[in-house]
């Protein structure tokens, strides 16, 4: 582990980072991480990023919610069987408005919660490497790379526009 | 992709940083008067509705007859209010429509407090709200559970639904945004932005399930929405009650809780960014392009008034002609006229360019707007009860006391929350402003709205 | 990571004790109730085998069962004087209370929407330690179990007797 | 009543069984189990026991059977073995219990010293009393007087004139303010006997009253509400379909002119001119009948002057009205008038048309051996008016009768009392009278005591206590009998206490005079309720001699005051009973409240406007009262119900409404009055909004001709439902599918259903405020709509029950969040109180608006609750409650029919108002058996043709059926 160090470029616009992240790829260097204040589909693409696996958990808790909706409302009232105005004791059409919102409400959940698990959120240990502009108006790329490989990186960094600073690996 | 190193004309993000946590500083005096005086009203209401509580609903204006009245209307009127905000924030959102970035966050706001509020309401409503729990399934020793079939169990559901995705689309939508505010704030600031951000850092990773995330819960919530209201219209329309019975009631609620939503966001919009400075971030393209929204939809709710009417009238059903006869001339037809004029014509001068430019006349406007829909439901929910079916059983409802006072607090506890968040969280979406600069840049170099710098 | 999961760990044990603790339903009324007399199922009904109606006699003619009268126990005690059963030498005297009025505490209580009858219930054959539990072996009457919604149902249930909510409720 | 019984006990009983029966859902039961220490053989807590006794609340005397639950009397009910009730009673009938209960009753003797009352012991008041009784009785003869209802029974009638006689008194005052001289003055010169007719008005096929509300208040209404029931219920008279015709002639048209099918508006005081003019046209066109044997010349003298075209003039009565009275009348095989009001010659007149027409002996008739003449002459009771003012009388004791607030001014009742040294009260709820009293007594309320009753020849009924008393009350009769044995005379009162001296009495009906018999006659007369025993019919001829002069006709002044006894508190005595007072009055459906009715025109003329407070003067005095507009009421004329404006008699009398005695002549109820706005105004309690139906079918009427044709009436063809739509599997109800027939022809609008559904249900009474917020609770109401313009031919009314019409499709179940409105197995539709969160969306989505809303926690002061109905629920605030058909009896019904091991009875199951309807208009049972009468009734003659279902378009598939209303047309005036 020892000799590892972080070389963090700060850039002033998503441009400037696309092109830095671009340059690294280039350079077979991987970015760590990227920091920055606006979602971008660029840093995402320059990255090389698929689809979120968010997608697929929304998904399945969409179905479940479905699922859930007639198995409740089906099984609830099969359970009295209390006529109620004549009406059947299942009644599908009503029966679809709870599904249909425990599918929302299931689909809605799973999304923050999946959103949540793949980005290890809760988190409040700090994040090495991140500073607090890049909340608001730098974009940074990380590189986490072998002291020996500290120039090189560091100059593409500063190559694509970006300053530049150097910390030792936590 | 615009070259890197072009020099911008325009708000940068440190503008629009500076421009949003000016507001979230330490607020001053008249602010807190504000809302101290938000939340004694509040107080008043609490009471009066602990009084409801201990000795029964007879303290309220209800009776037999119109049963419903005021909280019902309430109750309505809120979730239309709510509807707006979720239009805004989550289908403008997936259309990517541009001026929706500087308000969405205001309107979002709006609907969560005003679902919040919504929700109170049945359980004001209801006789013996202790047992209120029980239009939600739970397991218990009898295994009885809610029918299904009623509406107000699909209300239940919607509303509870509702409730917490715009719950969860509002924290989603904060996250970077407190990130943010944590990393400047300090004392007890700081630790409340630093919970709140679940610890945010704008990593790669978190954007990309973040985005994801976002965008589904963005098209959850567009078809929710669109059922929410649809759900609360059925309240009425599964009835039999003329005035009620009507297949146009869920686009009808649909369209009428967006021009009611919209107006309020205006409502709120326009004195906040007077009081709070915030031209240079919610431009007049932004007011612009609210109003017409105003303006289209108040053209869809005097459309469904026409329908609505015209229905009755070539349904030729005598029951429900002498209803909206009643609606229209009866002891409350004042409501109606009062609709008609704040839905339908107070709205029309919003064609104009110069007015809706014209932040004055149009938060006028959106006041009537709001009246008008408050009073639309209260027309339909109580006016329709006093005409029902056995006309020696129809009544004229009187508001009572306890009835108003909790209105009023109702009125007074969603701007006082709306304060309380307005100064402490970021009430303007800097990610998305920053996110769209590009299209605020160009509002402002086209000069086509004075105002920015 | 334990700054994580300590407040979550603090959080669901107070929701688990919540819980636990409404679930014992505090508010219900207490098993163990004292009587003013040390009156003994387990020796009138276990011993001596003298069967429930004979005190209990409204049982099969009414809803109540009918606390038995001073009477019926002065029946079988009083006759001691012709050398029958022992007397009872009044240990229970209670000077705060009219001679000859037995003020008992109620043990089993239902809430009034609910009309239970004890008449239809003789008839159909239920056994009334169904409902009370084996009382014949208890000095003091405590209640076996909660006589809930669920209670009475499992039992209709299986007897496959009306389980129509106005049966009990009007 | 066992002996070991205590009244402490009873109290005890009382206080626990209620607690734990009948306390709203979140009050803590009771914890404490008392038994009894020696157990009654009679008494199983839980089971119900019934007594037979008999009602008092008027002169008609109906048998009534008493529920009994734990010593506390419950419900009364009608007595199947009573030939005037036949099982039913009335809204007073059933309100009798909340005499006994009612909180304001006095709780113990009372003494007054200076302003204040002071509790006394019985020993002492009795003292105090017997003590000036003697003093009074050394000073003379006739210094004592007894003022006493008439109605009292002949036992204690017996028992109060030897007690006074002990006393050597003959001042025993036995006054009623709504008096029965006019028509005995009128038999006397008509027959020279002073004995009342009976009516058989089902004998009848044309009804002439005039004024005489044989539905509300007249004689005996519930005998009276049956027979009217009949003579309109459809038959084949002369091969065709019919129904009676029924003329009702007043100044007000009140619910029984409503039933009618002409209502004649008279100026108050034209009846008699009117009646005389029927005479009058009858006598001249010869529509005599040759059995009636009479000398009709000599009797054309006597309507001389009443010539249809004179009266016309003076009453604005339209002659040709007149003559087509006269020649239905004349014509008709079978006619009844009768005569109500002050006027001896309305009933004179009445009288001759029943004779001259030959119905005398059939729709009218005089028996043999019927009771002696009740109420003592206006003369006497003015004597002794007088006396007192006079200083002649020393101790005045008054049994429950309120001669301050019903007597006229003229004699100046409350100036005599004040004259007289010691005035003793006695009665339940003081009123009035007893503010002037030295000395208060509590009396058992006639459920709490022996009495008997004898309302006409043939009929006894025998009264027993059916509960311990409730207060520290005694028996009016033990107390008289007492004290007449201090008087020292002997054998001054030869009974040992009223309970014997009722049945020293009572066993000489004894047919079989045998001694050994007696206990046994007894016994049977006492679990009958009475004794029946056979009538003869008494000759009596009209004395045309003394017809000979024409009655000088009254003159009618400008605007004229017509006060009439209130259907429920009749001259004020039921004030003070919260049910009467909620129970609409059926026409105007005002509750709590008295009202001056005015004619629109005449609201015009004076400048009155609806519901606004108007001043009415007459030469005796001035009331103020608001004003209610209606085209009801003869222009010219002001009607004022009697029975409010009480200063006093308990607080729910207490300062509600106006006193129309106050402005009353002696004997007469009609009154030269002046109006004049005041301009305040007070609103008029009602629970109906709307008078107009507005064209829905909510209750139907049609002709009898469209009957007889097969026809549905005009305004309601559209609503026609070819079958039964359904749109889903129909429910199947395999066991039982409970369902009821209503005939609204029948519905008199007695409104007893309504008070039977209050005592049977644990119904909350709301309270004036309550009633105009619209919270009022019954589950029953008439639901009254009048007739429209529009329309050619109406009835004069719509009339009909409307409670929950327990619908199969109903709209209120399926939005119930919560099951807890809910349709049962057996078609029910349920309402589980205890599962109500109280959303109200069912009483929304209901059309026929039976569903009530406990806004507030009901309350029964004490003892008002030891009424309460331990079988069904109280419900608490926050909760929708609602008519379920007596399910609570249903239940029973089911569970006795399970412990026999057989099928439930057709008729078994009878609810409260079913049961208590005195004209049988509801009726119960199950839609599966065919073979049920209620079922039977739907289709028997031509009542299939009469069916309708309130709101039938709704296709809401109700359990209620009711069958039209019916009425003849009317010639075009």
């Amino acid at each position: 582990m020892s000799g590892e160090i972080d070389v963090i470029g700060s850039f002033a616009n998503e441009e400037m980072c696309v092109h830095a992240i671009e340059e690294l790829k280039d350079a077979h260097i991987q970015p760590t991480r990227v920091f920055a204040p606006i979602p971008s589909e660029h840093i995402n693409h320059a990255l090389g990023y698929g689809r979120s696996p968010v997608r697929a958990l929304v998904l399945t808790g969409g179905i479940t919610g479905i699922l859930t909706g007639f198995a409740v409302t089906i099984g609830t009232s099969m359970e009295w069987w209390l006529n109620a105005g004549g009406k059947p004791i299942v009644s599908l059409p009503p029966f679809i408005i709870i599904a249909f919102e425990l599918m929302i409400l299931f689909g809605g959940t799973s999304a923050v919660l999946g959103f949540l698990l793949n980005s290890r959120m809760p988190q409040i240990d700090p994040i090495p490497g991140y500073s607090e502009r890049f909340s608001s108006d730098r974009f940074g790329v990380l590189v986490r790379c072998p002291e020996s490989e500290k120039d090189r990186v560091e100059g593409i960094l500063k190559g694509a526009g970006g300053e530049t600073v150097v910390h030792e690996a936590a | 992709m615009a070259a890197a190193a072009e020099p911008v004309s325009g708000p940068t993000y440190a503008d629009i940083d500076r421009g949003v946590r000016k507001i979230m500083e330490a607020p001053g005096f008249v602010y807190w008067v504000w809302v101290g005086f938000c939340f004694t009203l509040v107080a008043i209401a609490a009471a009066l509705w602990t009084r409801q509580i201990y000795v029964g609903l007879g303290v309220t204006g209800l009776r037999q007859g119109p049963m419903w009245a005021m909280y019902i209307t309430n109750f309505v009127f809120w979730v239309g209010i709510a509807h707006s905000g979720t239009l805004i924030s989550a289908i403008l959102y997936l259309f990517r429509t541009r001026w929706r970035t500087a308000v969405y966050r205001v309107a979002e706001t709006m609907t969560l407090f005003a679902v919040l509020t919504a929700g109170l309401f049945p359980i004001i409503h209801v006789g013996r709200p202790w047992y209120a729990y029980w239009l939600l399934p739970y397991p218990n020793e009898r295994s009885l559970q809610p029918d299904f079939r009623s509406p107000l169990v699909w209300d239940a559901f919607a509303v509870s639904t509702y409730l917490t995705i715009s719950a969860l689309f509002l924290v989603m939508g904060l996250i970077p945004d407190v990130a943010n505010a944590r990393d400047v704030a300090k004392g007890w600031r700081k630790t409340l932005y630093t919970i709140l951000s679940l610890g945010w850092r704008g990593t790669d990773t978190q954007w990309q399930h973040w985005s994801m995330a976002y965008l589904l819960l963005a098209g959850l919530a567009t078809p929710l929405v669109l059922s929410v209201h649809s759900v609360v219209s059925w309240d009425f329309a599964m009835a039999q009650l003329p005035g009620w019975h009507s297949t146009i009631f869920a686009p009808y609620f649909v369209a009428g809780a967006i021009f009611s939503g919209v107006a309020m966001v205006l409502t709120l919009l326009i004195p906040m960014r007077k009081i709070m400075h915030l031209e240079d971030l919610v431009t007049e393209w932004h007011i612009d392009n609210l109003a017409k929204v105003v303006l289209l939809t108040s053209l869809i709710v005097s459309y469904s008034y026409g329908v609505e009417s015209f229905i009755v009238w070539y349904g030729k059903d005598p029951i429900e002609m002498m209803t909206f006869h009643e609606r229209y001339f009866g002891p409350h037809g004042w409501v109606f006229w009062v609709c008609i004029f704040c839905n339908c014509i107070a709205p029309l001068p919003l064609f104009s360019p110069r007015v809706r430019r014209n932040t004055v006349v149009l938060f006028i406007i959106t006041i009537f707007v709001n009246i008008g829909m408050w009073f639309e439901r209260f027309m339909i929910i109580a006016v329709s009860q006093e005409n029902n079916f056995n006309p020696s059983q129809w009544a004229i409802y009187h508001p009572s006391i306890t009835e108003i006072m909790i209105t009023v607090g109702s009125f007074a506890w969603f701007l006082g929350l709306f304060s309380l968040f307005a100064r402490f969280m970021p009430i303007i979406s800097m990610t998305e402003l920053k996110e769209g600069i590009h299209w605020l840049r160009e509002a402002v170099r086209d000069d086509y709205y004075p105002g920015l710098k | 990571m334990n700054r994580t999961i300590l407040p979550l760990a603090a959080v669901l044990v107070v929701a688990g004790l919540l819980t636990f603790g409404l679930s014992q339903r505090p508010w219900a009324p207490r098993a163990d109730v004292p009587q003013p007399i040390p009156f003994s199922h387990r020796i009138h009904a276990g011993i001596n085998k003298i069967p429930c109606q004979y005190c209990h006699e409204y049982a099969r003619r009414s809803q109540t069962s009918g606390v038995p009268p001073v009477a019926r126990c002065v029946g079988c005690h009083g006759a001691a004087l012709v050398g029958g059963l022992q007397p009872v030498t009044r240990p229970w005297m209670d000077h705060t209370q009219p001679p000859f009025e037995i003020r008992w505490n109620r043990v089993y209580t239902l809430p009034d929407f609910v009309r239970f009858t004890h008449r239809p219930h003789i008839a159909a054959g239920v056994a009334c330690q169904t409902c009370h539990g084996p009382v014949q072996t208890m000095d003091r009457i405590e209640p076996v179990h909660e006589i809930n919604m669920g209670f009475c149902l499992t039992c209709h249930t299986q007897r496959k007797v009306s389980t129509d909510c106005d049966t009990c409720h009007f | 009543m066992s002996e070991g019984f205590s009244r402490r006990s009873f109290l005890k009983l009382a206080a626990t069984a209620g607690a734990a029966a009948a306390v709203p859902g979140c009050q803590p039961a009771a914890r404490k189990l008392i038994p009894y220490v020696v157990p009654d053989e009679n008494v199983i807590p839980g089971v119900p026991q019934f007594y037979a006794t008999t009602c008092t609340e008027c002169g008609a005397g109906c048998g009534v059977v008493a529920r009994i639950r734990e010593g506390r009397v419950i419900k009364l009910e009608g007595n199947p073995a009573d030939p005037i009730g036949k099982g039913t009673i009335c809204a007073r009938g059933h309100a009798a219990l909340q005499g006994v209960y009612n909180p304001d009753r006095l709780r113990n003797p009372m003494r007054r010293q200076g302003s204040s009352l002071k509790t006394v012991s019985w020993d002492e008041a009795e003292k105090l009393l017997n003590d000036a009784l003697k003093a009074a009785a050394a000073k003379g003869k006739n210094r004592i007087a007894y003022l006493g209802p008439a109605h009292q029974g002949p036992t204690l009638r017996a028992i109060t004139e030897a007690w006074l006689a002990a006393y050597q008194s003959y001042r025993g005052i036995f006054y009623e303010a709504i008096s029965e001289t006019p028509a005995r003055d009128a038999a006397e010169m008509c027959f020279g006997q002073r004995d009342l007719p009976v009516y058989h008005l089902n004998k009848a096929e044309v009804l002439i009253s005039f004024g005489a509300d044989f539905n509300e208040t007249w004689r005996s209404p519930v005998e009276l509400g049956r027979q009217f029931a009949e003579f309109r219920a459809p038959q084949a008279r002369r091969g065709k379909l019919a129904i009676g015709y029924a003329y009702y002639v007043s100044p007000r048209m009140n619910i029984t002119a409503g039933r009618c099918d002409e209502w004649i508006a008279a100026p108050a005081g034209a009846e008699a001119a009117i009646a005389l003019s029927v005479l009058n046209v009858i006598l001249s066109q010869g529509w005599v009948s040759p059995n009636a044997q009479i000398d009709v010349a000599g009797l054309k003298s006597f309507v001389a002057s009443y010539d249809p075209a004179t009266v016309s003039q003076q009453t604005g009565v339209p002659a040709k009205t007149i003559e087509a009275m006269g020649e239905r009348f004349g014509k008709a095989d079978g006619a009844v008038a009768l005569a109500g009001g002050d006027d001896p010659a309305t009933h004179a007149a009445a009288y001759v048309l029943n004779v001259v027409t030959g119905n005398l002996g059939r729709t009218m008739e005089f028996l043999e051996g019927m009771p002696p003449e009740p109420e003592t002459r206006t003369n006497d009771v003015v004597a002794a008016l007088d006396s007192m003012r006079n200083g002649e009388v020393d101790v005045l004791f008054i049994n429950e009768t309120n001669p301050v607030f019903s007597m006229p001014p003229a004699w100046r009742a409350a100036e005599a009392i004040q004259k007289v040294p010691l005035v003793v009260w006695a009665g339940g709820v003081p009123g009035e009278t007893a503010e002037y009293a030295h000395l208060l007594l509590p009396l058992h309320h006639p459920l709490e005591d022996w009495r008997d009753t004898f309302p006409r020849a043939g009929v006894h009924g025998l009264g027993q206590p059916v509960m311990q008393p409730v207060f520290w009350s005694k028996p009016l009769g033990d107390l008289l009998i007492a004290s007449a044995r201090e008087s020292g005379v002997k054998n001054a009162a030869p009974w040992e206490n009223s309970q014997d001296a009722l049945r020293t009495g009572w066993m000489k009906l004894n047919p079989k005079a045998a001694a050994a018999d007696a206990e046994g006659f007894w016994i049977q007369s006492l679990r009958e309720g009475g004794y029946v025993e056979p009538t003869q019919q008494a000759q009596v001829k009209l004395n045309v001699a003394a017809l000979k002069t024409s009655p000088a006709s009254r003159e009618l002044p400008k605007l004229v005051l017509a006060a009439y006894p209130h259907p429920f508190l009749y001259d004020g005595r039921g004030a003070d009973k919260p049910w009467l007072q909620e129970i609409p009055e059926p026409v105007t459906q005002i509750v709590w409240d008295s009202w001056a009715e005015i004619h629109p025109e005449t609201a015009k003329q004076y400048g009155i406007s609806k519901d606004e407070v108007v001043e009415i003067r007459s030469s005796e005095g001035v009331i103020k009262t608001a004003a209610h507009i209606s085209e009801r009421v003869c222009k010219g004329v002001v009607s004022v119900p009697i029975g409010q404006g009480h200063t006093s008699l308990g607080r729910y009398a207490k300062g509600v409404g106006a006193n129309p005695f106050v402005l009353l002549k002696p004997g007469q109820f009609s009154a030269a009055v002046t109006i004049s706005p005041t301009h305040t105004t007070h609103e008029l309690a009602t629970a109906l909004f709307k008078e107009h139906e507005l064209g829905r079918s909510i209750v139907e009427a049609q002709t009898i001709t469209e009957l007889a044709n097969g026809v549905k009436p005009k305004e309601w063809q559209t609503d026609e439902v070819p079958k039964p739509y359904e749109m889903y599997p129909t429910w199947q109800y395999p066991v039982h599918q409970w369902g009821m027939t209503i005939d609204a022809n029948a519905c008199t609008g007695c409104s007893a259903c309504v008070a039977a559904c209050y005592a049977e249900n644990n119904v909350p009474f709301v309270g004036r405020e309550n009633v105009i917020n619209g919270r009022i609770m019954s589950w029953i109401r008439l639901e009254r709509y009048y007739p429209e313009q529009k329309y050619e031919h109406q009835p004069l009314l719509f009339l009909a029950p409307m409670l929950c019409q327990q619908c199969h499709h109903a709209p209120c179940e399926p939005v119930c969040p919560v099951f807890a409105a809910y349709h049962t197995q057996e078609g029910l539709n349920g309402q589980v109180y205890n599962r109500c969160v109280g959303t109200r969306y069912c009483e929304n989505n209901c059309p026929y608006k039976v569903r009530r809303f406990n806004w507030w926690k009901p309350e029964w002061p004490e003892p008002l609750n030891y009424q309460l109905n331990p079988d069904v629920t109280v419900r608490g605030a926050g909760v929708m409650e609602k008519c379920t058909f007596c399910v609570q009896r249903i239940r029973h019904a089911e569970i006795n029919a399970m412990i026999e091991k057989r099928p439930v009875r057709d008729g078994e199951i009878v609810p409260a108002c079913v049961q208590t309807c005195p004209t049988h208009a509801l009726s119960f049972g199950d839609m599966n058996d065919k073979n049920s009468e209620m079922m039977k009734r739907r289709v028997a003659t031509n009542n299939d043709k009469r069916t309708y279902r309130s709101l039938n378009e709704l296709n809401t598939q109700p359990a209620i059926t009711y069958l039209r209303e019916l009425y003849n047309e009317r010639e075009k005036a």
